[in-house]
């Protein structure tokens, strides 16, 4: 959000953007996206010369900083009948995720109200508060976003400092302590602005938010407490029946936050390591005694129902899902949760 | 960072006896390597188990609370960990966090009231727990009747202490029985849930079941028929679980977690969840 | 551009449904946008009118979903197979994999499928409409006045540009005209990675296969991938891992995804299709392929039900494994 | 033999039949190869996974080689004709992507073989030496 007087807002000139990664990168490793050769963005540590991104996402989402695909967790040495447990964790480093979509910083709300909740996860909860979140507002939103739905302004959003790439500037607004404390570093490179560029483009963006194939999905008719409306709904059957049980709407997902924790045997020791793990997947549920998940319908169920009606009860109604689209482009089969919403909800409609 | 306790960072565990209750049930003795109980629990509580390099998975807890000495598990052989367990011998260590989940509400809603507990096979072994602690604290509640059963008697779990100790209590009364006739068995030959409706309990009491889905399902349909209310019933939910502290997604049925909203549940509860346990 | 219509299509299902010959259709569902298709069972002809779609975009092969279809169901089910897509059919004949007998196969031709991300590369983010026109696909964006029109030599998939065949190897029905088995560079880039250094060749594949997030796509979308059991999924397998850990499990898998499907991979090229890291996994099977011809015949898995796949085979005078080396740079 | 710092680590797989016999010959008749050569016994050669393979590369052996029956002497009749497709297809895969080719092998070896078997290893640790340590196949964690 602009608001003058209440925060400062700073600009810094595009071409000295450069000059403003190396003064970020001086305290802490910088992250920002960068495309590779064929123009597909993923998150990448700056270094001298590194050119950011202009697309609009990065394919695989910011939530690796706090939750990595795979993390050790600890290691074991045994000998005999004896174990020794270490405890490997260690002080994490300062680091900046830069030009983060408004989509993408919501999934870190949704992701420490699970990790953050007593019992802390301390492996998160050390990234979390050693992460300083500079998001970037959206220029040019796609046909597959719709985080307008889940009350998301990809014009204003939040984080530890907020940025607006205009033309010319970079501008960029501190929400937070430790957005300020970022800010307060790169005083030099940065000159106090006003806020009409700003407004400007936000008005642009807003506008075309609006006119979004995607503009005006409805979530009201999920939420908590719907569980016993959808569970058994026989849209299911038609909306899973082509799923093919892979996890790539999982992996690509931002809030998705299933993981697993399996041990490795080095020869040396164990380590025992976490890795994100698909409600999609087969042997997610299974046991020695059996599986209370069998059939693919019960597992793609699990997933859609989670987002939008288990998440949202445990969870003050916040959904389970940021918009992102990323499920949407990424899909083998092209079915999403936007499809399964428009299905189930529609229906009530009839 | 080392001084904010990980949840999943275990302890150092002591197997310091393993008891063959059945063919194949083991109930394992567990202390930490300075010889205390690793942490304290409640009733119907669950710890996480694992032996590195093989797994992790959760166990409940079958010594009672009143056990400030060591818990206690019994474990069948089902999987790769308790197919490991089985083959451990006394001074094996291995590595226990917890206490998880929710316990047998024993203070509040079981408080001053008649229990029924009814069990199958290795289902004895959460009950264990809560039985004990309920004998422990005798006079705080009513009549308690157990009723539990198995495929044969080799295969009764705790066989020794339900003869010795539970069934010479006052006020207790032991029902025990099996599925098929055998030799030097004179007790009762049946299923519990049919077991169950023949000993025609009043309604005046709290029923806690656990043992295989199939026959809580037919033991919770015999105490409607003799009455009972779903308020009236709990038990014990067993999903697969990773983290034990609802994070990791795998026990999640409805909005619950039932490593952590669990697994201790009353029938009328869960009749809110969806039906994927 | 298509050349049957999505009418002929559907007449010819409905037909089918009519008669009572087929109680089911797996055909191609339209979804949100242009280019995002679902496959899906179609049972009612208002269904078909509704809601199926052929088009530029219909890239997916059904021949996999015959598997768990065949055994849900007494009846037939009506499948429309591209060519392509007729060779995996056999293959998983070949391999018994469902029952032919419920099964009404209708070959269509096909011109080509376009690859949505070349679409988005050349016309841009933010696409609400795509139409097929005789000049090529013409695509309306958020941020563009008029259409951007762009051709479809511009807009087909890789595995389209090098089709080996447009030749339908089975059917029941065969709707529009036969093609030929066509001369396809399809090996030119692994003989161009063939051609590059050790050191090139690893700094290639470390930098695909490094992008891998083990979504497991490419093997459950495979139709020669039809194990009950995977060797990944299976935790006594000793195989089983589920993340790209640190260096080495990411070349296993891959390694061992293509190799499992050596000699029965029919070359659909549906893994890179769906691979949402694009990775170029058919430069794998390919690779396999490449080298099956090479030194034990030419060998089109699929071409033909019941032939047997070169690595269940042998001959007594097979190129020893130390050889494959040199001859395989010889014939590069 | 030529020794770099670190010697390499060879896994062999030797059929029951003729290989680990011939391993067994070659120790009868004192003939030396490298203490390094780690022998693993398979019923037949075409018992190798190629996951095997892989998985001896990723717990860090630097070489691997598959000593089997001659063509046409299998135990089983035809498993080493299998095994030799499949070590030619895999290993013309890890040349592919860029494996060093040297470091894989496959060698018929008879139980009558033992000075041929001495002579393969020999040859096959001072190739895989000269290579140097795998990096290419290896896994980090197994090498804290």
């Amino acid at each position: 959000m602009c608001l003058k007087g209440v925060k400062r807002m700073r600009k810094c000139a595009l071409a000295n953007l450069d000059k403003l990664f190396a003064a970020i990168a001086e305290n802490a490793d910088l992250y920002l996206p960068v495309n590779d050769e064929n123009g597909a963005a993923s998150y990448k540590k700056w270094e001298e010369g590194t050119e950011m991104s202009d697309a609009l996402n990065t394919v695989k989402s910011p939530k690796d900083f706090f939750f990595p695909q795979s993390e050790d967790l600890m290691t074991f040495k045994t000998e005999g009948k004896n174990i020794e447990i270490t405890d490997i964790r260690e002080e994490s480093k300062d680091f900046v995720v830069f030009g983060v979509r408004a989509c993408d910083v919501r999934s870190f709300d949704i992701l420490d109200r699970v990790f953050i909740t007593d019992p802390q996860d301390s492996y998160y909860a050390s990234k979390r508060e050693k992460g300083v979140i500079v998001s970037m507002a959206c220029t040019r939103p796609t046909e597959t976003c719709f985080c307008a739905a889940f009350g998301i302004d990809a014009a204003a959003p939040k984080g530890d400092v907020t940025t607006w790439k205009t033309e010319a500037d970079l501008y960029l607004q501190a929400n937070t302590e430790k957005g300020e404390k970022l800010l307060a570093a790169l005083e030099a490179l940065t000159e106090e602005a006003d806020c009409a560029a700003v407004e400007a483009q936000q008005a642009k963006t807003r506008a075309i938010m609006e006119k979004l194939p995607l503009a005006g999905l409805d979530t009201e008719q999920f939420g908590g407490g719907k569980t016993k409306e959808y569970f058994d709904a026989p849209e299911w059957k038609e909306l899973s029946q082509s799923c093919l049980g892979c996890g790539t709407c999982t992996f690509v997902c931002p809030t998705c936050q299933c993981y697993d924790i399996k041990d490795f045997n080095t020869g040396r020791g164990v380590i025992r390591y976490r890795c994100w793990d698909s409600c999609m997947y087969s042997e997610f549920t299974r046991m020695a005694h059996g599986n209370n998940r069998n059939s693919q319908l019960e597992r793609f169920r699990q997933r859609f129902m989670h987002k939008l009606v288990y998440y949202p009860e445990n969870n003050d109604g916040i959904f389970g899902c940021v918009g992102c689209g990323r499920c949407l482009a990424k899909c083998p089969i092209s079915m999403n949760i936007v499809k399964v919403m428009k299905t189930l909800g529609g229906k009530k409609d009839e | 960072m080392s001084e904010m306790r990980e949840p999943l960072i275990p302890y150092v565990g002591v197997i310091t006896d393993v008891r063959i209750d059945t063919p194949d049930i083991k109930t394992f003795r567990v202390v930490t390597p300075d010889g205390k109980k690793a942490f304290d629990h409640r009733p119907g509580q669950c710890a996480m188990l694992s032996i590195p390099g093989v797994g992790e998975a959760m166990f409940s807890i079958t010594s009672a609370p009143t056990n400030t000495e060591f818990m206690e598990f019994s474990i069948k052989k089902c999987g790769c960990v308790t197919e490991w367990l089985h083959q451990a011998e006394v001074g094996q260590q291995v590595t226990i966090r917890g206490p998880y989940g929710n316990p047998f509400p024993v203070d509040d809603a079981f408080a001053g009231k008649n229990l029924l507990f009814v069990a199958g096979g290795v289902g004895l072994a959460p009950l264990r727990s809560v039985i004990n602690y309920c004998r422990h604290y005798r006079d705080r509640y009513g009549k308690i009747d157990i009723v539990y059963g198995s495929r044969s008697k080799d295969d009764l779990l705790d066989y020794k202490e339900i003869i010795e100790e539970w069934a010479t209590d006052e006020g207790v009364n032991v029902h025990l029985t099996i599925d098929r006739e055998q030799e030097g068995w004179d007790g009762h030959v049946g299923f519990v849930p049919n077991y169950v409706k023949e000993l025609n309990f009043d309604t005046d009491k709290i029923a806690v079941l656990c043992g295989p889905p199939i026959m809580i399902k037919f033991t919770l349909e015999g105490l409607q028929a003799l009455g009972f209310e779903k308020t009236q019933v709990y038990t014990t939910l067993e999903l697969r679980m990773k983290c034990g502290i609802g994070k990791c997604g795998r026990c999640n049925v409805g909005s619950k977690y039932v490593c952590k909203d669990g697994p201790v549940f009353r029938f009328d509860e869960l009749d809110e969840l969806p039906g994927e346990y | 551009m298509q050349k049957i219509t999505r009418e002929v299509l559907i007449e010819k299902a409905a037909s089918l449904l009519n008669e009572g010959v087929v109680s089911g259709v797996l055909g191609w569902k339209q979804g949100e946008f242009a280019y995002d298709v679902t496959p899906a069972l179609f049972t009612t002809v208002d269904e078909l009118n509704e809601q199926f779609v052929w088009g530029d975009f219909c890239g997916a092969n059904f021949s996999k979903y015959l598997v768990a279809h065949t055994r849900k169901t007494q009846s037939k089910v009506l499948v429309f197979l591209k060519p392509c897509d007729t060779y995996s059919f056999n293959q998983l004949l070949t391999e018994h994999r469902f029952d032919r007998e419920k099964v009404y196969a209708v070959g269509i031709p096909c011109e080509g499928m376009a690859d949505v991300s070349k679409v988005k590369a050349i016309a841009g983010e933010g696409i609400t409409a795509i139409e097929s026109t005789e000049e090529g696909l013409a695509v309306t964006t958020l941020y563009n006045d008029a259409p951007v029109v762009i051709a479809y030599e511009d807009a087909l998939a890789e595995r389209c540009i090098n089709c080996k065949s447009k030749k339908h190897v089975a059917y029941d029905e065969l709707i529009g005209e036969e093609g030929d088995v066509l001369e396809s560079g399809r090996f030119d880039q692994v003989a161009a990675l063939e051609a590059m250094t050790p050191d090139e060749r690893f700094a290639f594949w470390q930098k695909e296969l490094s992008k891998c997030i083990r979504c497991n796509a490419c093997r459950d979308v495979c139709p020669a991938c039809t194990c009950e059991k995977c060797v990944f999924n299976n935790p006594v397998s000793g195989a089983e891992t589920k993340a790209p850990m640190g260096t080495f499990e990411e070349k296993m898998f891959h390694i061992i995804r293509a190799f499992h499907v050596a000699g029965r991979c029919t070359d659909c090229g549906e893994c890179s299709r769906v691979c949402p890291q694009d990775i170029p996994l058919h430069l794998l099977n390919r690779k396999f392929i490449k080298d099956i011809n090479t030194h034990y015949g030419e060998y089109q898995a699929g071409a033909e039900v019941g032939s047997r796949a070169p690595l269940v085979n042998y001959t007594t005078n097979d190129v020893e494994p130390g050889d494959v080396f040199e001859r395989g740079e010889e014939n590069a | 033999m030529q020794v770099n710092e670190k010697k390499p680590l060879i896994v062999a797989f030797c059929c029951n039949w003729c290989s680990y016999a011939g391993a067994d010959l070659a120790g009868n008749n004192r003939l030396a190869y490298p203490a390094d050569v780690k022998i693993i016994r398979v019923p037949c050669s075409c018992r190798v996974n190629p996951m095997f393979i892989l998985r001896a590369f990723q717990r860090g052996a630097d070489g691997v080689i598959i000593c089997g029956c001659h063509p046409g002497d299998c135990h089983y009749t035809s498993g080493n004709y299998f095994t030799r497709r499949r070590m030619a297809m895999l290993f013309s895969m890890l040349d592919y992507l860029g494996i060093e080719k040297e470091r894989t092998r496959v060698e018929w070896v008879s139980a009558a073989e033992g000075a041929k078997f001495a002579a393969t290893m020999n040859d096959f640790a001072e190739k895989v030496a000269a290579l140097g340590e795998n990096k290419r196949l290896e896994d980090l964690r197994c090498k804290k």
